[in-house]
């Protein structure tokens, strides 16, 4: 038995230019090379390729983009794909294609749910899990009482109202939210608002560079010097590093990986460093992985035919020092353990790139969707 | 004398009046209370000193500009409120005082645009290009008669500006209108034009009425029928030439020494 | 009379009758080319190509014909698309009917932006569309059916009038010819008819057209409306085309490309913008696998064409030696 | 008589149309010099090729002995020769004051704004008003005075009676007298023959982009067959 | 508590003061706007990405130099009015003859050069500049805390404001200006310098551009991206304004600020579309613009 075209072909398809860029961006290449050359470099003895593409934020490019490596240039598998738009129309066309496609770049739960495929694997995060991450586990930290800041748009409103049930069955409860229009600049009356209502955490339902300047006018306001907590629901390492510590200081958020977390995390984040000047957040180390595990597949089922593939991928656990007790739901999302954390003090961070500490640890079956009430219908 | 040169073929009736049209800019008004009759088959001159509203007045008339009080009507028609396209649909048609031509249009194109509302072949987006070609008879005819026949081709930027106001004259004829206004037709215009122009605008008005602003006294003498003499904004004198022309105020505020 | 009076000043004939000629052998190869394309090129492309290029066309019959230079193009390419994928997909529509509704939305669209807009002219107009259409953005973002950035997915082909399976490609990529040449045989007509030539003289004098009794606003809003409902007829096709439907087509971003496309291959030449269209999607899909940041290079374009190439393309190409001597003419 | 302005083989273009064919004419000290021809004959473009605007030119044009050719337009007005075009070129977003008081002044020689406003009370009367919402006439004034303050040695006038009402006419006629009295020296480029002749001491007849004939206004009464042949006076 | 409209006075303060303050920049902006597309009928696309330079060189100055913020302000502002001004007099400066549309559509492609290539050198996210010294903190005005820093944005803001205003209104300077905006060539054959004179416009433009840009780098993320969106709203408060008017542009950006300021509170979906409902609005009305000369 071995691969098919004598040859295993993997491509990357994000955003390498626009907003996303350092959110995954060409240093998700990266974390792709280093796994495929982690790997060995082949597979089955076949040498293992590696294509990237920038899909420009445009579902249609990416789409075309997709549609072409499948057809004329032997891709096996597409991996990362950030922006949801994306996301979903690559899967649907690896479904119809009969392609393994993996996400580790964006959010939205509809993967694994309405939208799931046989072939489709959802690797590092989703608003479910920032949700029950930030909004349950602070909750248990004393945050009780909760004030959204929330983006006017689906991505907002789902992270807000999620965010909101967990708080609640967590014994919280939210007082009030106001939602903004997306890429606003100023958020001082927003954040004038959030002040007057008291609440214990504002929770800042938005992403990128409006979470950005949310936070960074709080500051600014007083707001957390006035006892404030402020929990952003989707927030990373790169943005964190953009904003610099003295602004963000004291702010949750939920990752899927820290690279500071313990030996294992910190020897990926150090060899990812030298080769790109940062440290990894949960997309970098996310697309490693799921590169890295779909190699392990392709070996377990002897073969790159995508049934064996999926079907593998869907029975080998994942435990890498990406993924702790990981698996892999029937709907395709990959369950493990996501970590609240808090972002230190100017003083408090001995090396560049130390922002966190770990507040707790959620384990991967209450972060996640149980699989059996995802709405997929793969799942009986 | 000049008078009698011109045959007129229908009884002279009112076709555009206003009455007591007043524009007022901010706090300066620049025509004050004028009540002006233009009739069929007439050329009616309204003359005047620099800055004295002839143009503000045409303004007014065509309804470029909406006065400040007084009332206009066109054919028995109240068009104080009116657009001025529907004004110029309805048959009153100006030329402007600085030369208005479609300057990237050759000068059969020039006529032919405005051939084509008259035609009603304007809004056609379905019938093709060569369906206007049936206003080319009409458009050659128009531009021989004011002489640009071997400039059919040329685009209007290219012509001088006494060809251009020619040009102008042309397609404002084209439009058939039953009143023309014409502000400064023979400005600039070199001596062989003004004696076309002149015989041009005697012709059209044995059918229409005609209302002009002119400085060239000797074209006025010619071929006006009436005149009218503005000053700051108000009516100084009417009559016919020879009356007006003798008329001591419009000597001093107007004509100076000179004879026409 | 002779067709070439010579003056001092400067010599336009009438277009000769070679021109004629070498456009329809052009027109001819070109067709015949897009008949057999599939063969050669990968159809899916060659779809969004046509798409691409339909849309660019009419957005040319605004700023090429009526010089109204509308910034808000996107709206009426990415709403008709969202029309059209929502009744397909969630009424269950035919595609013909989805188009046509996506069409008719797109016209609709087009006659509320251009009935504010067309009230100032040149660059306030450029502004206003632009500005307009970014509502319309925020709107697509927060409207419900819109599916917010994850965009209306898995848009069903389905059967064209009921019998033609769209989901075969070499079905569908004939459809989307067949959609093109119809949009570009009435922008033609609509160009070269009596309504375009006045147009053409609103363009040229505004105050001229008014006083020979044409209502300016009504002719420009109809342009408007028309342009709009080209691009809205491009724009569900391409839902269709893509089996998606999402926010990047309604950007302004968006608008700003098709603007690159028709300057690229020659404003107010009927067939520039389809090289236009061609080549920003031939480069968008190349830099997506080359080290070149996107933004940057199109930007560059774009300075370029303005500074050098200013006629594009087709433009510079009707104004070379040899499209002068294949009878072309060009007004700049 | 010392010539202020010489112009010898002037060729002139716009764009690929050749409008000027070798242009000679000479302009002495204090005299007033007019340019007479049909429409479209070149006369505005030797003004504005004299000037400096058209640019696509060849031949020779010498200002006091001093060769123009080279010298940018924004250095013309400096050298002493100042434009009033047909158009008028009047600022419609600056007052009439504004206006007036636009072109800077080369030399101390020019009129006091009082002594303009003498010349012209309908300037002073709409002194705040801006520009444009003057009259033709009124327009054509000011953009007359406009030079009139700048002290320029050569003041080059296209048809500056266009569209005048008679007494201004006159009017205008009086002030380039006196101006020629001051040792003024004027170019003229005119229909109204009959305002040409009055105030000219020389002429040019222009056809076909070249100068065609060049006699005092003593001989005007003798040349009167061939100008009605010509300019149909 | 006095309540106005169904909200306390003490919160309605503060968000008008804070309306204010936002209409600081929007009045900065689009009187750059305003000069530039005045004198040289060009509509600069380039604004917010002059505006983005001008917070970046003074985070590049602070990075490389360690130049502090107040001299940044006039440094920065130098540095890309120079910039803009090298552009206009290589390139912009062709297109002058031709239709203004090409003026929008090479500012279009140049800002996109410029932010395109910032966002490959600095990625996207935002990189922080902090407050100087001498600002920092707040005060409490009894009915909102305001940080000083946002005081000061207003009051240094209408400053530049006014004396924009004056050169171009009542100076001799000024006079050229408005008037080479009309007949170039004929200023010229007045014997004025044109071409010097619109670089220079141009220049002036790029500056109070970035001015706004190193006022606003405290405030927001200093990122390739802070232009993009506030260049369209901006352009939107010019047409409100009226685009001849340099008074009406300032006028009509305090005034639109606070009117966001205000939907923010009253109706906060709708804060970023309200200054485009203004604007179709006023369209409809007055298609010229509050403050517009030409109808
Ligand atoms: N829009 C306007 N705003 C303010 N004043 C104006 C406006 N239009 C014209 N005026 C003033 O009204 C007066 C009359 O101007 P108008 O153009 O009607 O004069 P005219 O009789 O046509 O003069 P001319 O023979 O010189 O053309 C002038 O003093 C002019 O300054
Ligand atoms: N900008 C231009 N581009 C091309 N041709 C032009 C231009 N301006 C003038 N011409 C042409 O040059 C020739 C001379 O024009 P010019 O304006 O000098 O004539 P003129 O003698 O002043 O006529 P008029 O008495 O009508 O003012 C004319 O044939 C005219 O059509
Ligand atoms: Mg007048
Ligand atoms: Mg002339």
């Amino acid at each position: 038995q071995s691969a098919s075209d004598g040859k295993v072909k993997i491509g990357i398809l994000n955003d390498q230019s626009g907003v996303y860029a350092d959110f995954g961006g060409k240093s998700s290449v990266e974390a792709a090379k280093m796994a495929i050359e982690d790997f060995g470099g082949k597979v089955l003895d076949v040498p293992v390729e590696l294509v990237d593409a920038d899909h420009q934020n445009k579902p249609d490019i990416a789409s075309n983009i997709a549609r072409q490596w499948y057809d004329t240039e032997q891709v096996d598998a597409i991996m990362e794909l950030t922006t949801s738009s994306v996301a979903l129309a690559v899967q649907a066309l690896s479904k119809e294609k009969k392609k393994i496609n993996m996400v580790t770049g964006a959010a939205t739960t509809d993967l694994t749910g309405k939208q799931c495929s046989p072939y489709g694997f959802h690797w590092a995060y989703d608003t479910h899990a920032l949700a029950v991450g930030t909004g349950g586990a602070l909750v248990k930290q004393g945050g009780d009482s909760w004030f959204f800041l929330t983006a006017d748009y689906a991505f907002g409103y789902s992270l807000e109202e999620q965010t909101g049930t967990f708080v609640k069955s967590a014994g919280g409860n939210v007082v009030g939210a106001v939602r903004h229009p997306l890429a606003t600049n100023d958020f001082s009356s927003f954040l004038l608002q959030a002040q007057s209502s008291g609440a214990k955490v504002i929770g800042l339902a938005n992403a990128g560079l409006d979470t950005a300047n949310a936070i960074k006018q709080a500051a600014e306001f007083g707001i957390t010097a006035g006892g404030q907590n402020l929990a952003a629901l989707l927030f990373t390492l790169a943005e964190v590093h953009g904003l610099g510590v003295e602004a963000a200081q004291g702010l949750t958020l939920t990752e899927g990986y820290y690279w500071n977390l313990d030996d294992q995390s910190r020897e990926f984040g150090k060899r990812f460093f030298e080769r790109t000047g940062k440290m990894p957040n949960m997309v970098h180390a996310g697309t490693y992985s799921s590169v890295m595990q779909y190699l392990k597949a392709i070996e377990k089922a002897g073969t790159d035919e995508t049934e064996a593939v999926a079907k593998a991928l869907h029975e080998m656990p994942v435990d890498d020092f990406f993924a702790r007790n990981g698996k892999v739901g029937a709907n395709g999302r990959m369950i493990h353990d996501m970590y609240l954390l808090q972002v230190k003090k100017p003083g408090e961070s001995d090396e560049p790139w130390d922002y966190f500490n770990v507040l707790s640890t959620i384990p991967g079956d209450e972060a996640y969707i149980d699989p059996a009430k995802s709405g997929c219908e793969l799942v009986k | 004398m000049a008078i009698t040169a011109v045959q007129t073929h229908e009884e002279p009736r009112v076709v555009l009046s206003a009455r007591g049209l007043t524009k007022v800019f901010g706090a300066f008004a620049a025509v004050k209370d004028v009540d002006l009759d233009v009739h069929h088959a007439r050329v009616h001159a309204l003359i005047g000193p620099n800055g004295a509203g002839k143009t503000t007045v045409f303004n007014l008339l065509t309804k470029f500009l909406q006065p400040s009080a007084g009332t206009i009507s066109l054919l028995g028609t109240d068009i104080t409120n009116t657009a001025p396209d529907k004004v110029a649909r309805m048959g009153l048609v100006r030329s402007f005082q600085i030369s208005a031509v479609f300057p990237h249009l050759t000068v059969l194109d020039n006529v032919r645009v405005a051939l084509q509302r008259p035609n009603n072949l304007a809004t056609q987006f379905w019938l093709p290009m060569s369906s206007l070609d049936r206003l080319n008879r009409r458009a050659e005819e128009l531009l021989a008669a004011v002489g640009l026949a071997d400039a059919r081709n040329t685009v209007a930027a290219d012509l001088s500006y006494g060809r251009k106001r020619v040009l102008e004259i042309a397609t404002t004829l084209a439009l058939d209108p039953k009143v023309l206004l014409l502000d400064e037709p023979m400005a600039g215009m070199g001596q062989e034009d003004i004696g076309t122009v002149s015989s041009i605008i005697r012709n059209v008005a044995k059918e229409r009425a005609v209302l002009m602003v002119e400085h060239n006294l000797s074209v006025v003498a010619d071929i006006c029928h009436h005149v009218t003499v503005l000053q700051r904004g108000e009516i100084l004198a009417e009559g016919d030439y020879a009356t007006v022309s003798q008329d001591p105020r419009v000597r001093t505020a107007y004509m100076g020494t000179e004879e026409a | 009379m002779s067709h070439t009076t010579h003056t001092t000043t400067g010599i336009r004939n009438e277009r000769a009758p070679v021109a004629s000629f070498t456009y329809a052998a052009f027109l001819l190869a070109g067709l015949a080319f897009l008949l057999v394309a599939p063969i050669f090129f990968y159809p899916i492309f060659l779809m969004k190509l046509l798409c691409f290029a339909l849309f660019a066309c009419a957005f040319n019959l605004l700023l090429g014909y009526t010089g109204l230079l509308s910034f808000g193009h996107a709206t009426f390419f990415g709403g008709a698309a969202y029309f059209t994928a929502h009744a397909v997909k969630e009424w269950g529509w035919t595609p013909e009917l989805g188009v046509l509704l996506g069409v008719a939305g797109a016209a609709v669209l087009g006659l509320v932006m251009g009935f504010v807009a067309i009230r100032r002219q040149g660059i306030y107009f450029a502004m206003i569309t632009l500005a307009l259409s970014q509502m319309f953005f925020f709107f697509c973002l927060q409207a419900e059916f819109t599916r917010g950035e994850d965009g209306i997915q898995q848009v069903p082909r389905g059967h064209l009038f009921g019998f033609i399976d769209l989901n075969v490609a070499t079905n569908m990529y004939y459809f989307v010819l067949a959609v093109f040449i119809i949009g570009l045989a009435v922008i033609w007509r609509f160009v070269n008819s009596p309504f375009g030539m006045i147009l053409k003289s609103i363009r040229e004098n505004e105050a001229r057209a008014t006083s020979l009794g044409y209502s300016v606003a009504h002719y420009k809003l109809g342009a408007f409306v028309m342009s709009a409902a080209l691009a809205g007829l491009a724009g569900g096709v391409k839902s269709l085309v893509f089996q998606f439907a999402t926010l990047t087509d309604v950007t302004w971003q968006m608008s700003g490309e098709v603007i690159l496309m028709t300057l690229l291959g020659g404003i107010g030449t009927l067939i520039g913008p389809i090289f236009g269209a061609g080549l920003v999607v031939t480069l968008q899909n190349y830099l997506a696998t080359s080290d070149f940041p996107v933004t940057i290079i199109t930007g560059v374009v774009f300075m370029v064409c303005v500074l050098v190439f200013r006629r594009g393309i087709i433009g510079e190409f009707y104004a070379s030696r040899l499209g002068r001597r294949l009878g072309f003419e060009h007004r700049q | 008589m010392k010539p202020l302005l010489q112009v010898s083989g002037l060729n002139a273009w716009y764009g690929e149309s050749h409008v000027l064919h070798g242009v000679d004419m000479t302009v002495g000290e204090g005299e007033m010099v007019t340019i007479l021809g049909r429409n479209g004959v070149g006369k505005t473009t030797t003004l504005r090729t004299i000037m400096g605007i058209v640019r696509e030119r060849k031949g020779q044009i010498l200002f006091d002995g001093r060769d123009m050719m080279d010298v940018p337009l924004h250095r013309t007005a400096h050298a002493g020769i100042g434009f009033v075009p047909e158009e008028r070129g009047i600022f419609a977003t600056l007052t009439v004051e504004e206006n007036l008081m636009l072109p800077p002044v080369v030399a101390g020689t020019g009129m006091g704004l009082d002594e303009i406003y003498e010349l012209f009370p309908n300037l002073l009367e709409r002194r705040t008003s801006p520009g444009t919402k003057l009259s033709g006439g009124e327009q054509q004034m000011l953009a007359i005075a406009r030079i009139l303050r700048t002290g320029v040695r050569l003041l080059v006038l296209d048809e500056p009676t266009e569209g005048l009402a008679p007494v201004i006419v006159q009017r205008i006629g009086e002030v380039l007298t006196k101006l020629k009295e001051r040792g003024m020296t004027v170019l003229l480029v005119e229909q109204n023959f009959r305002f040409a002749s009055r105030v000219a001491d020389r002429f040019y007849l222009m056809e076909h982009g070249q100068m065609m004939a060049d006699f005092p206004v003593g001989e005007l009464p003798e040349r009167m067959d061939m100008l009605h042949k010509v300019l149909g006076v | 508590m006095t309540m106005i409209f169904g909200i306390p006075i003490q919160a309605f303060l503060g968000q008008l003061l804070i309306g204010l303050i936002n209409g600081s920049f929007y009045a900065l902006l689009s009187l750059g706007l305003a000069v530039i597309f005045g004198l040289l009928r060009v509509i600069n696309f380039a604004h917010g990405a002059q505006y983005m330079l001008g917070a970046f060189v003074a985070l590049l100055l602070l990075q490389y130099f360690g130049i502090n913020y107040w001299v940044a302000l006039f440094v920065a502002p130098i540095i890309v009015g120079v910039v803009g001004a090298a552009i206009e007099r290589t390139m912009l400066s062709r297109l002058y003859k031709l239709d203004h549309l090409y003026g929008l559509l090479f500012t279009f492609g140049l800002a996109l050069t410029i932010e395109g290539t910032f966002r490959y050198l600095y990625g996207a996210a935002g990189q922080p500049y902090s407050v100087p010294a001498a600002l920092a903190g707040g005060t409490n005005l009894g009915f909102m805390f305001l940080p000083i820093y946002r005081g000061w944005v207003v009051v240094i803001s209408l400053v530049a404001c006014i004396a924009t205003w004056l050169l171009i209104e009542k100076t001799k300077l000024g006079s050229y200006l408005r008037a080479a905006t009309e007949n170039p060539v004929l200023v010229q054959a007045f014997g004025v310098n044109v071409p010097l004179l619109l670089t220079f416009t141009y220049g002036l433009g790029a500056a109070l551009a970035a001015f706004a840009g190193v006022l606003a780098a405290p405030i927001y993320q200093v990122s390739p991206l802070m232009g993009t969106n506030i260049i369209i709203v901006v352009f939107a408060v010019v047409v409100v304004g009226g685009m001849g008017s340099i008074m009406g542009a300032i006028i009509t950006g305090y005034m639109l600020g606070i009117a966001e300021g205000l939907t923010k509170v009253f109706y906060p979906e709708a804060s970023n579309i309200v200054i485009f409902v203004i604007m179709a609005i006023v369209l409809l009305i007055r298609p010229a613009g509050l403050f517009g000369r030409d109808a």
